[in-house]
């Protein structure tokens, strides 16, 4: 199994703060990963790293082979690297299919056409609307996402996400804030994705339930660093985890 | 080289006046996130209130300008409270634009009040004459106005960094939401804050009029200058907005004497290669 | 900002192609003052339709649009008086305020917000500046005087004297509708709505693939070409160019005229171009003291009306964008 | 019923009042309703009170014209715009007075760029503008003499006066020999100091040009000029800033004291009303000890004549002010444009310019000879000393040297000056 995204080394600082302390991680295709830690021990700031929000300090991340480190975030979303956000990040004031309709386009280098309407752009909405029947939502299309509920909402953040057809997606807390209906038809839709689509997926979670139902490798960070990493069984039973979830205990149950 | 260094204490004087002015622009930008473009407007409103007290009414030169700022800040707090405070949230481009309507409603206020002659009523006893410095005379007045300068600035420096007024308002200026959860009354933080900006933008223009004439349109001469100056000193940073007003009014006062074809194209590039390389400005961390 | 661009009402399709019939009526039925007024009030639709794709579609606030405003008259200006071809000075004009908004938009682009809308500021008055001061180019601070309104010419095949106002009239009349139409058309096509996207969220739009600041630029350089087209019709209009349709004042004109009308509707610009100058030219016909009601009317749409004008006519209510990152409070009193 | 009675007394009240008005239409032989004058000057901004005297002079002599039966019959009607001092609102309003309000003649206009603009737009407009304060030498020597702009007539002074006067004044002064120049930082000021240079150096070889300084549109604060040109320990001071600015400069000018280290301070449009209220304390005092000089394109108390003594007394009772120079000049114009109508029978362009051609009209300013060169209404000036004079409560010229039309006035062929600082 070859590796996806490999991290070697990484640091990040910020000011005196180290967000990220020399993290080595490899991502192979294919595995569900789950990232989980407490608050402030990375996650985020990983996810950033990998995807290119911010550049490393030191350290090196390689892309199916490729070295990316520099690279800037549009172009890693063009080789197949994207991610959802913790914080609800959609165009609020687009329809549903535009919301989609824009990484359709970018990925389809179309998105700075100015000559023609839309509606012209008959590939790229018949994409859209499959995406949108993929993460539920078709009868939406049309309402200016800001309307939505917030559960869509997140369907929709992860409609985006995966428009641009990734190898590897990162997923930033899908299920915060849902419903229990809701967390279930989100959890469902990750694995039907990543069977469907073979997009591998790297979710980072504070649910314990949704993470040890998806994941197949789990990687536990601690103050900016990889504490453990292994299958949910061998994460379930090991003690500096325990030690990490302290008074979180009942989440492990 | 005593021409020099003349040259470089009307430097300061000039660079005084350009203190007070960004400060209240600062402080305003810093806590509640407004580039005021009123702000000059508010200036020359300071001047006129200041001209009345003094110069028809004959009250003494410093009671004027108190009245000047209580007048000014009075309608600074009208203007946040009436209108600006109903924008917060909102696109910043309709709080930029309400401030222009403030320029247009002032500027033609202060034109039915007082007319268009320019008014410049005459200098306080107190404040005339000249002392030998450097071998030539230098202006009592400008003595006053750097001492001024400098007593706001020990001032602001004081209540901001050794009260608890001060960190009231840094804390808001932080973290608005923050501020509001641990209690503090955001609202009438931003309140005072205008106010207190006005004041200083009111006392920039109250202690010039016996030497600079108040005449409409005043405002807007002094608005690019503080935008200029405050963008070089880092926005909402009132230490910054202290140093380059010091570069600002030196180095143009120096430009005057080396360089009479000094062009006001120079400053724009300074402020534009600031905004390039440090947009922070030169003077923040 | 409709989220799916509809399809034209008829209602109001037919007052569009009223309107336009009537503007082409306009020089029989009218007298030369109203003509003079139209061709004033297309003009700065044009620059309020560019600058808009900034601040409406893109979310970037300029405050230096009278920089390339300025470049667009100037070097029309400068074409004409060297060679009388109307075709060729306006495009000359275009062409070069296209080409400084590109080069200062590589600069600009770097920032958004408040950063952007002070650098664009600065760069707007450094336009000024050169202008006012570059006497043996721009004529300092009289500026270009007796441009002609030259011929609308192709050598050796066609030419046409626009030399009467009426004529001129025209040139104006469909050139800005072709303007607007080609905005319109922009604003619907993929590249509006990544625009738009942008506008919504940068951040977003990047990790979708955009490359927003590329993006961005591309808006700016149109606002840029925009600026340049109502810039470059003003000369052969008043035979003359000053250096204070540079200045920073002026750059304020399209951000009026675009806050009157709504800044989230498509012809919120072109409306707010016409209550501009028909505001203020009723106002001052009846005081001298026009400024402060201008000034009360733009504070009471802004407090009423954050939407402009235009907003009262759309049918859903739609909130005004709010930036969720408001909150960085990347100032401090310190 | 009643209310039939009701509607018929408001129609005969009406037919009352309207009656008289009729046949004084009737009576106006050139076939118009009325004369419309448009008057244009800056009424906002720092020099909005220069647009307000161009407003005053134009109404008051247009009720005065009136009151005396009119131009040939036909009442005179005026409508003041401003101009702002922006080029592209001049011209606009220029278009609104003509095209839409109907003006048949315009007047007046503050600032040389607007000048500058509503040149060619006047020939499109075939209507004739009577300048009264813009001071450009362009405006004449360029678009008149030139380009034979005719719908151009300037009833004021060019800058002539406030560069060669200077010149012809002080060639005798041997004592001064250093000048130094705190300058208006536009084409106003440039030309001023380029003119003087060269009209002194021509006396003068021995004259030494010591320092400049430039103080560009809206500057508040002179004492960096006013200490950067003191450095160089000048004789005397050519100073160009004008109206508010001049006042404060001459304050600014005073605290550092230098009128202890100068012989001489010249400042061009000090002259001006609203300069010489500013400055009254000081005169007052005698705190320039005589070294302060100017003129203005039009004085107050000069020259002594009925006519002008008359004129402002109406003034005076009228508005309550003293006439600055632009109040004049356009007062002036409108007399100058009612002599021009009344001779040619006619409002046509071509032959009022014509009816103008050999034209002497006695002003309250003196008497103004037509040249039809440059299409300039040239007159005599004063300069001198602000002093105090008791018939006045506010200052005067004093000691003062009147200057001929012919001495101080370029003649055509122009010969071109530096416009660069």
């Amino acid at each position: 199994m070859t590796d996806l995204l490999r991290i070697e080394d990484a640091t990040k600082r910020f000011g005196d703060f180290v967000a990220i302390n020399g993290v080595s991680l490899a991502l192979p295709a294919g595995r569900l990963t789950a990232i989980i830690g407490p608050n402030g021990a990375g996650k985020t700031t990983l996810i950033n790293l990998a995807t290119g929000a911010f550049v490393p300090d030191r350290g090196e991340m390689y892309f199916k082979g490729d070295e990316i480190t520099h690279l800037p975030v549009h172009q890693r979303v063009r080789k197949g690297l994207s991610r959802s956000f913790q914080v609800m990040n959609i165009f609020a004031h687009l329809s549903v299919l535009q919301n989609i309709l824009v990484p359709v386009l970018a990925m389809r280098g179309r998105a700075g056409f100015p000559f023609h309407e839309m509606t012209r752009e008959t590939e790229a909405v018949t994409e859209a609307r499959r995406i949108l029947r993929e993460i539920r939502l078709p009868d939406a299309e049309n309402l200016p996402a800001g309307t939505l509920s917030h559960g869509d909402q997140r369907l929709l953040e992860l409609g985006i996400a995966i428009a641009p057809a990734p190898e590897l997606c990162f997923l930033d807390e899908p299920s915060s804030g849902l419903t229990p209906v809701e967390r279930t038809m989100v959890m469902e839709l990750i694995r039907r994705l990543s069977t469907e689509r073979r997009t591998t997926f790297v979710i980072v979670e504070h649910d314990m339930d949704v993470v040890f139902a998806l994941a197949d490798w789990i990687v536990v960070m601690n103050r900016g660093q990889v504490l453990i990493e292994g299958p949910p069984a061998e994460i379930r039973e090991n003690h500096a985890v325990r030690e990490v979830y302290l008074g979180e205990e009942e989440l492990l149950a | 080289m005593e021409n020099i260094a003349f040259q470089g204490l009307i430097g300061l004087s000039l660079a005084m006046y350009l203190w007070l002015i960004s400060a209240g622009l600062t402080i305003i930008f810093g806590v509640l996130g407004i580039v005021n473009f009123a702000h000059g407007s508010l200036f020359m409103v300071g001047a006129y209130l200041a001209y009345t007290c003094y110069g028809p009414m004959g009250l003494p030169f410093p009671v004027a300008i108190l009245l000047s700022l209580l007048g000014t800040g009075l309608l600074g707090f009208v203007m946040e409270r009436g209108f600006l405070s109903r924008i917060y949230g909102i696109d910043e481009a309709y709080q930029l634009l309400l401030t222009f309507g403030f320029i247009l409603i002032l500027d033609d206020a202060v034109k039915m009040i007082w007319g268009g002659v320019f008014k410049i009523p005459p200098i306080p006893a107190f404040l005339d004459g000249a002392v030998p410095v450097f071998g030539r005379f230098f202006p009592v007045y400008n003595l006053f106005v750097i001492a001024v300068g400098l007593l706001v600035a020990v001032v602001l420096w004081l209540v901001f960094e050794k009260t608890w007024w001060g960190r009231i308002v840094r804390a808001t200026a932080a973290d608005r939401e923050m501020a509001g959860a641990i209690g503090v009354n955001v609202p009438r933080v931003f309140s005072g804050v205008f106010v207190v900006g006005a004041m200083l933008a009111a006392l920039g223009g109250a202690i010039g009029i016996p030497v600079r004439v108040v005449a409409p349109g005043i405002g807007a001469a002094m608005i690019i200058q503080a935008f200029i100056i405050t963008v070089i000193g880092g926005l909402g940073n009132l230490k910054g907005a202290f140093v380059s007003s010091l570069i600002v009014g030196i180095l143009s006062a120096y430009g005057t004497l080396f360089f009479p074809v000094f062009e006001l194209f120079f400053i724009f590039v300074i402020m534009a290669v600031v905004l390039l390389v440090r947009p922070q400005g030169l003077f923040t961390r | 900002m409709s989220p799916a661009p509809d399809r034209l009402s008829p209602q109001i399709t037919t007052l569009i192609v009223l309107l336009v019939v009537a503007l082409f009526l306009l020089p029989w039925v009218a007298g030369r003052y109203p003509v003079y007024l139209a061709m004033q009030i297309l003009i700065l639709a044009v620059f309020s339709l560019g600058f808009n794709l900034l601040l409406g579609y893109t979310g970037l606030l300029s405050f230096g649009q009278a920089g390339f405003f300025a470049v667009g008259a100037y070097a029309c200006a400068k074409i004409l008086l060297a060679v009388p071809n109307l075709i060729l000075g306006i495009a000359g004009g275009v062409a070069c305020a296209g080409v400084a908004a590109l080069l200062l938009g590589i600069l600009s682009v770097r920032h958004t917000r408040i950063y952007f809308a002070m650098l664009t500021l600065a760069f707007g008055m450094m336009i000024y500046s050169i202008a006012w001061k570059w006497r043996d180019f721009t004529g300092g601070d009289d500026g270009l005087v007796g441009i002609p309104r030259a011929p609308l010419e192709i050598p050796g095949i066609v030419s046409v004297s626009v030399a009467a106002m009426d004529r001129y009239y025209y040139v104006v009349l469909v050139l800005s509708l072709l303007a607007i139409l080609a905005m319109y058309r922009l604003i619907r096509s993929p590249l509006g709505l990544t625009l738009q996207a942008i506008r919504e969220s940068d951040t977003r739009a990047e990790f979708a693939g955009v490359p927003v600041r590329k993006y961005r630029l591309i808006a700016f350089t149109v606002a840029g070409l925009y600026a340049g087209l109502a810039g470059a019709l003003l000369p052969p209009l008043e035979n003359t160019v000053t250096p204070p349709i540079a200045h920073w004042s002026t750059s304020a004109e399209p951000v009026l005229a675009t806050l009157l009308g709504g800044v989230h509707s498509f012809a919120g610009p072109i409306v707010g171009a016409f209550l501009f100058f028909v505001i203020k030219d009723v106002i001052v016909r009846f005081t001298e003291y026009w400024l402060i009601w201008f000034g009360i009317i733009v504070v009471a749409l802004v407090i009423g009306f954050p939407g402009g004008v235009m907003s009262i006519f759309a049918r859903r209510h739609r909130r005004v964008v709010q930036h969720p990152d408001d909150a960085d409070h990347m100032h401090k009193v310190q | 019923m009643k209310k039939n009675f009701s509607a018929l007394s408001i129609l005969l009240f009406l037919a009352l009042v309207l009656l008289p008005a009729v046949p004084a239409h009737a009576q106006c032989k050139l076939g118009v309703p009325s004369i419309k004058v448009g008057v244009q000057g800056a009424a906002s901004g720092p020099h909005a009170d220069y647009g307000r005297q161009i407003e005053m002079g134009a109404t008051m002599a247009a009720e005065e014209i009136n009151a005396a039966g009119g131009i040939l019959g036909c009442k005179v009607e005026t409508r003041f715009m401003d101009d702002e001092n922006k080029a592209a609102t001049g011209v606009k309003n220029a278009r609104l007075l003509v095209t839409d309000w109907g003006a048949h003649f315009t007047v007046g206009t503050d600032s040389s760029g607007v000048a500058m603009a509503m040149g060619p737009v006047l020939a499109e407009l075939k209507r004739i503008h009577f300048f009264t304060h813009a001071a450009t030498h362009r405006l004449t020597e360029e678009l008149v003499a030139a380009k034979h702009i005719k719908e151009i007539v300037r009833v004021s002074v060019p800058i002539y006066q406030d560069a060669i006067i200077a010149a012809l004044i002080f060639k005798d002064r041997k004592d001064i020999k250093r000048w130094a120049n705190i300058g208006a930082d536009y084409e106003y000021g440039y030309v001023a100091w380029n003119l003087f240079k060269e009209t002194l150096k021509k006396h003068r070889p021995d004259v030494e040009f010591v320092g400049e300084a430039w103080a560009p549109f809206l500057t508040l604060d002179f004492s960096p000029h006013i200490s950067a040109v003191m450095a160089q320990k000048p004789d005397a001071i050519f100073a160009t800033p004008w109206a508010g600015e001049a006042v404060q400069l001459l304050r600014q000018a005073l605290i550092q004291g230098v009128f202890d280290n100068v012989q001489v301070w010249w400042q061009a449009m000090g002259g001006s009303v609203d300069v010489l209220e500013g400055i009254s304390a000081e005169v007052q005092k005698d705190r320039f000890k005589g070294k302060l000089w100017a003129t203005a394109r039009y004085i107050h108390n000069w020259p002594d004549t009925p006519e002008n003594k008359s004129f402002i007394e109406r003034y005076r009772k009228r508005w309550a002010r003293f006439p600055n120079y632009s109040a004049e000049t356009t007062y002036s114009a409108l007399f100058i444009m009612k002599a021009a109508v009344e001779k040619a029978r006619s409002l046509e362009t071509a032959k009022v310019i014509d009816a103008m051609k050999g034209m002497q009209i006695r002003n309250p300013g003196g008497l103004r000879v037509f040249r039809s060169e440059d299409q300039q209404f040239i007159y005599n000036v004063p300069a001198g000393r602000p002093v105090m004079d008791a018939k006045y409560p506010i200052p005067v010229l004093g000691d003062l040297k009147v200057f001929q039309a012919k001495d101080y006035y370029r003649h055509p062929p122009f010969t071109p000056v530096a416009v660069t600082k």
